[in-house]
């Protein structure tokens, strides 16, 4: 270790340090953090709570769903919100197992992300409901209604889906932070600490603790990959199962789960650059990092665009008036032509900027980069649904979709509760893993022989 | 029977005075802020891994849960839905996929609270210290009469402060 | 305990094969004859009074949310002055291998015993799946609860449900009207003979364009009319099997027409 | 608090913020109420329902229906499949008669006129003051020696409540009863009686005919019997005992619905129809197609209608004229008809009789597939009195000669041109007393209102015209009770006559309506022998019409009648119909035709039919412009669009819609939307075009043209979307409706059935 950089290219500090900084970014909260908080939560409140309740009271007609447009803006939101939550996968689970370096310090946020943006996806399923108030009729519990559920309709599988990745990212998480719970448990004071107590399961930093710990570590880590891939696949199969012209085609599951990691990693880029600055963790989370996300998500859009690419081109090759029609619909008609050249410039173009170091080391760029991608990716996802849909088989009824206010409110209302998710989470979970930073600085050994 | 808790910075000298200790027939158990998996491995010798098991029966078990969930129902309750047989193959093997995974990973996580005995909420021998940068070593079941060895012999491998603590 | 796996192992064997339900009890089936339809839209209204189907108002038919269930299409070919119109009564057509009955999540739609794709509103949760499915086009939501101003609620059928808001509906075949007709059957101690039941449009369309009957029972008008040269079914290429049977129309394409 | 509303109050609404909103907005529906009937009358079953034969009214044609009837309550209406009008079958409109019965705006019992006249302010008054007000006035009008100063307008009845009218009016010594309605078809019985001497309209027997002509008859839409000459058109095409399939050719400037069902679209000048049928009628004489002797008198009479002239003014070329003339005289048997669209201009009549003689050269007349002479209903003939049209009327108020005026059936306000000012006509009367159950722009006006039961609530016969060949007679008897304090239309008359007594009350002696009918049909019931074969005494026969909903008998039509040339001679048009405007600053002809949906504006305020999409534009809640798409592009609009419809007489502004089915150089609005009053579903909704024609009304019928002037379109600028339930209608190759030449259908031989 000539220069006192560690592997992941942070720079050594004492493990004193690691825990200090951990601790102030929960227990220190600035104005600036309170004054967020409060906005999200009005917002989340305002711009979801609200609408969708005049919603659930005035009748699914607020939206401006019709026939045959009978999916709108709600599904494109929810697929945007499962693709953002395959970031922590990616990043947690499958750098885990190839032991890369860099993950260390920023796993533990991914996770927290998956965690939350599925939860948003979740709430999503009910607002997209006609009548929200017999959710729990697509629950397969013993009832005596007589009737238990089509396991054979697409619904069905997203259930399944989506509650299995729900509660298997949730243990991933909660699992992963047990020993920075303990750790903090020991620093803080009142009611933090009965909290931290009760959540660190008494942990002691055993060694049996810890062989164990590692080991079902790797199981989850093995187990969440393939889920992951499933839960968007299943999720493209709400469309791709159907006989829409413009969603019935057998690219969409690996075209949705490359662009639900593309987005992922564009989620994380984004997130890492604003926690960064907000939690003066600039130490931890280095300009390497941001090179090797760079990287990834320079591989991910090359990707992205190749499937999209082909979706487009199998339907045009196609060359039958149904496809053609909804190939003109979505490229050459404004207002989705104007959508989808946009979505291509960011998503495709843009991106190949990070072939340049310079580029993928300039916090700014990636920031831009980033965002413009998780624009783009929101676009794809809308347009997939709502220039689909108005041109299936009859054309006489053919009606276009514009989203009314309710539908666009809830959209930014469930940006705001993603945040407000997150926001709470910095305050009150260890955001950065304290043991796997102090693994990365390295073991302190009396003499210096080689490991 | 009584107990010594030695905490140490460096974890090279730790190590030797663990299995020094363990040699002479004292129960050790090594308390670190960081996994030493490897390190302790080359000392006190490897740990079998259980886990395996539980994660192998709970995907079985979830995988079987899917079979009878989906076709159970379908044949306690017959209705026929697009011209699709009434068990049908591949949604029962998706819908088992995820209850496969998702029973797997909820019966690890019951299979590791089992073997670290975790949700323990008594008084234990524990060190704050620990969870920040210091590596304990605990030896217990010290007859009284060799308590002033155990300690001479971790000062030796440069503890920084050797404690007695009450077994509970 | 080996009762329910023995019901299970001889479901097991019996379930396997996909043709398993083709025994229906019947195969209603519409036969619509394009040639003899004039798109007079006396179907549409008798549909809207047989089954309480709601009025929804200028803004929402702006929306296009019209709650009919058979609607007729008009596809205008041509430029002046050789302009070709053609009309197309087109309602639920009851596939036998319908996308919509594998997508709801809750049973809400199903294939009947009557050999029709039924659609039980109580149990429909709303997620939109099957009018997202249905090439067709032909379900209706209902995006509000609709009123019916005071006394026009008289006029309101006790046979058939007044859906609220939330619940998805489409053609029925006036399933109503084939009950009360097995009813009658029964209790006159015999079958169903062709012609015992007869749907509102079906009665009401003037030029005699639509038939109905059971395909199952070959003297029937439908099966006779089934068998005739210029039958054809839409949108057969995606093998939905619908059970409306189009007759084509006979119309010279119009180049010695000026 | 049911499961359901609990599980919206708890948790799936949202934070704490929303359950305010929620407790606010959920109330319980009110309690529904139980059916009391200790002991329930003899036919009411809960749960069962019970069928009844009655007549629809909706429209002229008089449809046999059967009501389904559920605990009193009417719930469907369908045809009767025993009647020989409809044999089972219904139009929209006679579906939708029962929105008329439970409409939320009916009167709900007798009005006196309490603010201005006009102002539609009444206050609620009691039949027996309401009567004795009217009776009254009538006693007054009588000892005066004023009696003729009464005037009666209605729309056209039949049956025994127009022989109870004919008495009263008679007993009250008043000759003015005008029978009045916007499309009365007076053109066809004027023509009928001058070329033929029959005033029946005759049967046009479409199912067995195998050629037609059709001059702007959209038969399938709203002309004459829609029903019954759809059923004919569906045998035509596809009847099972036909060799072959008839071929229908449609006439007319814009394809209507019967257009678009059409083989063939002849779009001829607006006005110049009777000129084409004519010509056609020519060159069958010429080329010697008709060799009935009197041949060379009908080529001097049709000398002026060469092909090669009427070219010039039909637009049409010749040899597409002689190509007709061709087919017409070549297919037996041929059939001509002659629809509103062809009638309602200033010289309309000119072309019924140029039908007339379209058929007449192809000897259909009286013949299987031509047009079969009806003979009178069993209550002797009815007679249009041609003298007595609206503009009678309004003359005769405007020189004061009207001192009461009755209204049953009819809204003069709304179906009269502006330029014939009959709102001031009508303020020269000083008493109005309408019968109408809604308040439309006429009831309006009046003084005293003496709501009629709805058709549907009340007794009555009706004589079919046209009939189908044999007369047939359908009984009308009420569904329900009466669902507001109206009463039946004779039963106001007979309450009437007892009040003033004196002459009057002689002759109207029977206490209800009920008993005059049944009187009547028991003196028909003794006169012919017909009705009493097979009976056991009047009351059996009355009991089996009521069951069977009306009286007929098949019968071979055998009455004949020829076009006599002198008749001909009369009716034989000098030029086109002429079109108000001049041609340079109003470029555009205005064709009107009836709204598929709302006839001449009479059932705008079903909810039905407002949204029931029109046929050929499915435009619904509203009124569109149909405008040629490339005279649209040409002015710069696009559909939507607001544009300003200005003819000589007044203009309204709506939106428009491109339509390819119409000639460039016209534009047509369809007559029904644009009511000022008559309730929450007509109200203040699309414009009604009749208000800028001019008043033009032929002496010779008495009816007012409505396809009479020429229009200027001003682009008014893009408007919200256009409220219609079509997307795109190009098929694009999709092969939705398939469709097969007529020559591979010959080689497909006898179907199978």
């Amino acid at each position: 270790m000539a220069t006192n950089l560690t592997e992941s290219g942070m720079e050594k500090m004492p493990y004193k340090e690691v825990n200090d900084d951990v601790v102030r970014t929960m227990t220190h909260s600035g104005k600036g953090y309170y004054i967020a908080l409060a906005l999200s939560i009005s917002v989340a409140v305002l711009a979801w709570g609200l609408p969708w309740a005049y919603q659930i009271f005035t009748g699914q007609g607020v939206t401006g769903l019709h026939s045959p447009v009978y999916w709108g803006i709600y599904l494109a939101n929810f697929i945007f919100w499962i693709g953002i939550s395959h970031s922590g996968t990616l990043l947690s689970a499958i750098l885990f197992i190839t032991q890369t370096p860099w993950r260390r310090s920023i796993y533990r946020s991914a996770e927290a992300m998956t965690f939350f943006s599925v939860l948003t996806a979740a709430i999503f399923v009910f607002v997209h409901m006609g009548r929200p108030w017999n959710f729990y009729w697509t629950i397969p519990y013993p009832n005596q209604r007589q009737l238990w559920l089509n396991f054979q309709s697409p619904l069905m599988f997203d259930v399944f889906a989506i509650s299995a990745y729900m509660t298997s990212s949730m243990i991933f998480l909660y699992f992963g932070s047990i020993p920075d719970l303990a750790a903090v448990r020991d620093r803080v004071t009142g009611w933090r600490k009965s909290l931290y107590t009760w959540l660190a399961l008494g942990w002691r930093g055993t060694d049996a603790e810890w062989h164990w710990l590692s080991k079902a570590y790797t199981f989850f880590a093995v187990f969440i990959i393939p889920l992951a891939v499933s839960v968007h696949s299943i999720v493209s199969w709400d469309f791709a199962l159907s006989k829409v012209p413009g969603l019935n085609k057998t690219i969409f599951a690996p075209y949705f789960v490359v662009g639900a990691i593309y987005s992922g990693s564009a989620g994380i880029v984004t997130l890492m650059v604003i926690l960064r600055k907000t939690l003066k963790i600039e130490k931890y989370i280095t300009l390497n990092h941001f090179d090797k996300l760079g990287i990834l998500l320079l591989v991910m859009s090359l990707l992205w665009s190749y499937i999209n690419f082909l979706e487009v081109f199998t339907g045009w090759y196609a060359d039958t008036s149904f496809e053609n029609e909804s190939l003109i619909y979505r490229m050459l008609t404004p207002p989705f032509a104007y959508m989808f050249w946009l979505m291509i410039f960011t998503n495709t173009f843009m991106p190949l900027l990070l072939i340049f170091r310079k580029v993928r080391s300039s916090i700014i760029i990636s920031l831009i980069i980033s965002l413009g991608i998780n624009v783009g990716m929101w676009i794809e996802r809308y347009l997939i649904i709502v220039t689909s849909l108005p041109r299936k088989f009859l054309p006489y009824a053919w009606h276009d979709y514009f989203p009314s206010w309710v539908e666009l409110s809830i959209t930014v209302g469930s940006f705001a509760f993603f945040s407000m998710l997150f926001l709470l989470f910095v305050k009150f979970w260890p955001s950065l893993s304290i043991y796997e930073i102090k693994e990365d600085i390295g073991i302190p050994m009396q003499k210096e022989k080689g490991h | 029977m009584r107990a010594v808790l030695g905490l140490f910075t460096y974890v090279d000298a730790l190590l030797e005075a663990a299995g020094r200790l363990k040699d002479s027939g004292y129960g050790v158990t090594i308390f670190s802020p960081i996994p030493l998996g490897h390190e302790i491995e080359h000392t006190l010798g490897g740990r079998k891994n259980h886990i395996r098991y539980f994660a192998f029966f709970g995907a079985v078990i979830g995988f079987i849960f899917g079979v009878l969930l989906t076709l159970g129902t379908a044949a306690m309750y017959v209705l026929p839905r697009g011209g699709k047989p009434i068990f049908s193959i591949t949604p029962t093997l998706l819908i088992s996929y995820e209850t496969a995974i998702l029973f797997g990973v909820l019966i690890s996580f019951i299979g590791f609270c089992i073997f670290a005995r975790l949700p323990y909420y008594g008084k234990k021998i524990y060190d704050d210290k620990v969870g920040v940068d210091s590596f304990g070593l605990l030896v217990d079941n010290i007859r009284d009469n060799k308590i002033g060895d155990v300690e001479n012999i971790l000062k030796e491998y440069g503890a920084d402060e050797v404690k007695r603590v009450e077994e509970k | 305990m080996d009762g329910i796996f023995k019901r299970i192992l001889e479901r097991l064997r019996a379930y396997r094969v996909p043709g398993y339900y083709e025994k229906f009890d019947h195969k209603w089936t519409m036969v619509v004859d394009l040639d003899r339809c004039n798109g007079c839209e006396a179907c549409v209204t008798a549909c809207y009074a047989e089954n309480n189907i709601p009025v929804v108002g200028k803004e929402q038919i702006n929306n296009s949310r019209q709650m009919s269930w058979i609607r007729i299409e008009r596809y205008v070919d041509g430029e002046y002055p050789n302009v070709k119109v053609k009309f197309i009564p087109i309602m639920c057509q009851h596939c036998s291998k319908a996308p919509c009955e594998t997508a709801c999540p809750v049973y809400a739609t199903y294939h009947n015993q009557d050999g029709l794709n039924v659609q039980v509103y109580n149990r429909c949760v709303g997620t939109f799946t099957c009018a997202t499915y249905c090439p067709y086009d032909v379900r209706r939501f209902n995006w509000f609860t609709y009123k019916w101003d005071k006394p026009l609620d008289e006029q309101l059928t006790p046979d058939v449900t007044v859906r609220e808001m939330g619940v998805m509906e489409k053609c029925t075949f006036c399933i109503q009207r084939i009950r009360a007709a097995k009813d009658r059957a029964k209790d006159e101690e015999r079958t169903l003979k062709d012609g015992d039941v007869i749907p509102a449009c079906a009665q009401s369309c003037p030029t005699g364009a639509l038939s109905f009957g059971d395909l199952q029972d070959p003297n029937s008008m439908v099966s006779k009319l089934a068998k005739s040269p210029r039958r054809y079914r839409l949108l057969e290429e995606l093998n939905t099997e619908p059970s409306v049977i189009y007759l084509k129309r006979i119309m010279d394409n119009g180049d010695e027409s000026h | 608090m049911k499961r359901r509303d609990f599980l919206k109050f708890i948790g799936v609404g949202g934070a704490g913020a929303g359950l305010g909103f929620i407790f606010g907005r959920a109330q319980k529906p009110p309690g529904a109420k139980l059916i009391p009937y200790l002991i329930p009358p003899e036919d009411i079953i809960p749960g069962a329902a019970s069928w009844y034969a009655t007549l629809c009214t909706e429209c002229g044609a008089g449809c046999g229906v059967l009501v389904k009837i559920m605990e009193e309550r009417a719930k469907k209406i369908e045809g009767n499949p025993l009647h020989p009008v409809n044999k089972g079958g219904l139009c929209s409109r006679g579906q939708a008669a029962l929105q008329a019965l439970y409409n939320p705006d009916r009167i709900k019992g007798p009005l006196k006129r309490r603010g201005a006249r006009g102002s539609a302010d009444f206050v609620e008054v009691s039949w027996d003051e309401a009567l004795d007000v009217l009776g009254q006035k009538l006693g007054e009008l009588k000892k005066t020696g004023f009696a003729e100063k009464l005037w009666f307008l209605t729309a056209p009845l039949s049956g025994h409540r127009l022989k109870l009218l004919t008495t009263f009016m008679s007993a009250h010594s008043s000759p003015n009863l005008v029978q009045y309605e916007l499309f009365q078809h007076r053109e066809l019985a004027y023509a009928n009686q001058t070329t033929m001497g029959i005033e029946e309209i005759p049967h046009y027997d479409i199912a067995n005919t195998n050629y037609m002509l059709s001059f702007g008859a959209d038969f399938s839409g709203t002309w004459l019997s829609p029903v019954n000459f759809s059923r004919g058109y569906g045998e035509m095409r596809q009847g099972r005992h036909r060799k072959n399939r008839g071929r229908l050719v449609q006439i007319e400037p814009r394809l209507s619905l019967t257009g678009a069902n059409a083989d063939e679209w002849v779009p001829v000048r607006p006005g110049s129809e009777a000129i084409l049928a004519l010509s056609i009628a020519y060159t069958m004489v010429e080329r010697g197609y008709y060799r009935g002797g009197d041949a060379s008198a009908w080529r001097s009479l049709l000398s002026s209608y060469r092909p090669s002239e009427a070219a010039l003014a039909t637009d049409i070329s010749a040899e597409k004229i002689e190509e007709l003339s061709k087919k017409f005289a070549g297919s037996k048997p041929a059939l001509a008809i002659a629809g509103d669209g062809a009638l309602s201009y200033t010289s309309g009549v000119s072309c019924a009789a140029a039908v007339n003689i379209l058929n007449h050269l192809a000897g259909s007349i009286g013949v299987k597939g031509g047009m079969l002479i009806n003979s009178g209903g069993l209550l002797g003939k009815e007679r249009i009195d041609f003298k007595k049209g609206i503009g009678s009327l309004l003359d005769a108020a405007n020189s004061s000669k009207v001192d009461a005026l009755i209204l049953y059936n009819t809204n003069p306000l709304y179906t009269t041109p502006k330029a014939a000012n009959a709102k001031e006509s009508l303020n020269k009367i000083p008493f109005i007393v309408s019968l109408s159950g809604f308040i439309d722009e006429t009831t309006a006006m009046a003084d005293l209102v003496l709501p009629a039961h709805h058709p549907l609530e009340d007794w009555g016969d009706g004589f079919a015209s046209p009939s189908v060949g044999y007369p047939v007679t359908t009984v009308m008897q009420p569904m329900v009770s009466p669902v507001n304090n109206t009463r039946g239309f004779g039963d106001i008359f007979l309450a009437l006559a007892s009040k003033m007594g004196g002459g009057v009350k002689e002759r109207l002696k029977s206490d209800s309506f009920e008993d005059y009918l049944k009187s009547g049909w028991k003196e028909l019931y003794n006169r012919n022998r017909g009705l009493s074969a097979g009976t056991l005494g009047f009351e059996d026969f009355w009991k089996k019409m009521l069951a069977n909903g009306g009286w007929w008998r098949e019968a071979e039509p055998k009455r004949q009648a020829a076009v006599s040339l002198k008749g001909a001679k009369q009716m034989l048009p000098s030029r086109p119909a002429v079109f108000e405007g001049n041609e340079k600053e109003y470029p555009f002809y205005l064709v009107l035709y009836p709204h598929h949906g709302f006839g001449d504006g009479r059932h705008a305020n079903l909810p039905w039919m407002q949204e029931l999409p029109d046929p050929m534009t499915s435009v619904t809640w509203g009124s569109c412009l149909e405008v040629n798409p490339k005279t649209a592009s040409g002015l710069g609009i696009k559909e939507g669009d607001f544009v300003e419809v200005e003819s000589p007489f007044g203009s309204i502004t709506l939106q428009a819609y491109l339509y390819p089915g119409i000639r460039p150089d016209m534009v047509a609005v369809a007559i029904g939307q644009g009511h000022t009053h008559f309730g929450r579903y007509a109200k203040d909704r699309g414009v009604n075009p009749i208000d800028i024609l001019p008043y033009k009304e032929d002496p010779r019928t008495g009816s007012v043209a409505l396809n009479s002037t020429r229009v200027k379109l001003v682009h008014m600028g893009t408007g919200e979307k256009l409220a219609k339930t079509e997307g795109v209608t190009r098929e694009l190759g999709r092969n939705i409706v398939q469709t097969i030449t007529s020559e591979e259908f010959k080689k497909m031989g006898k179907e199978v059935i």
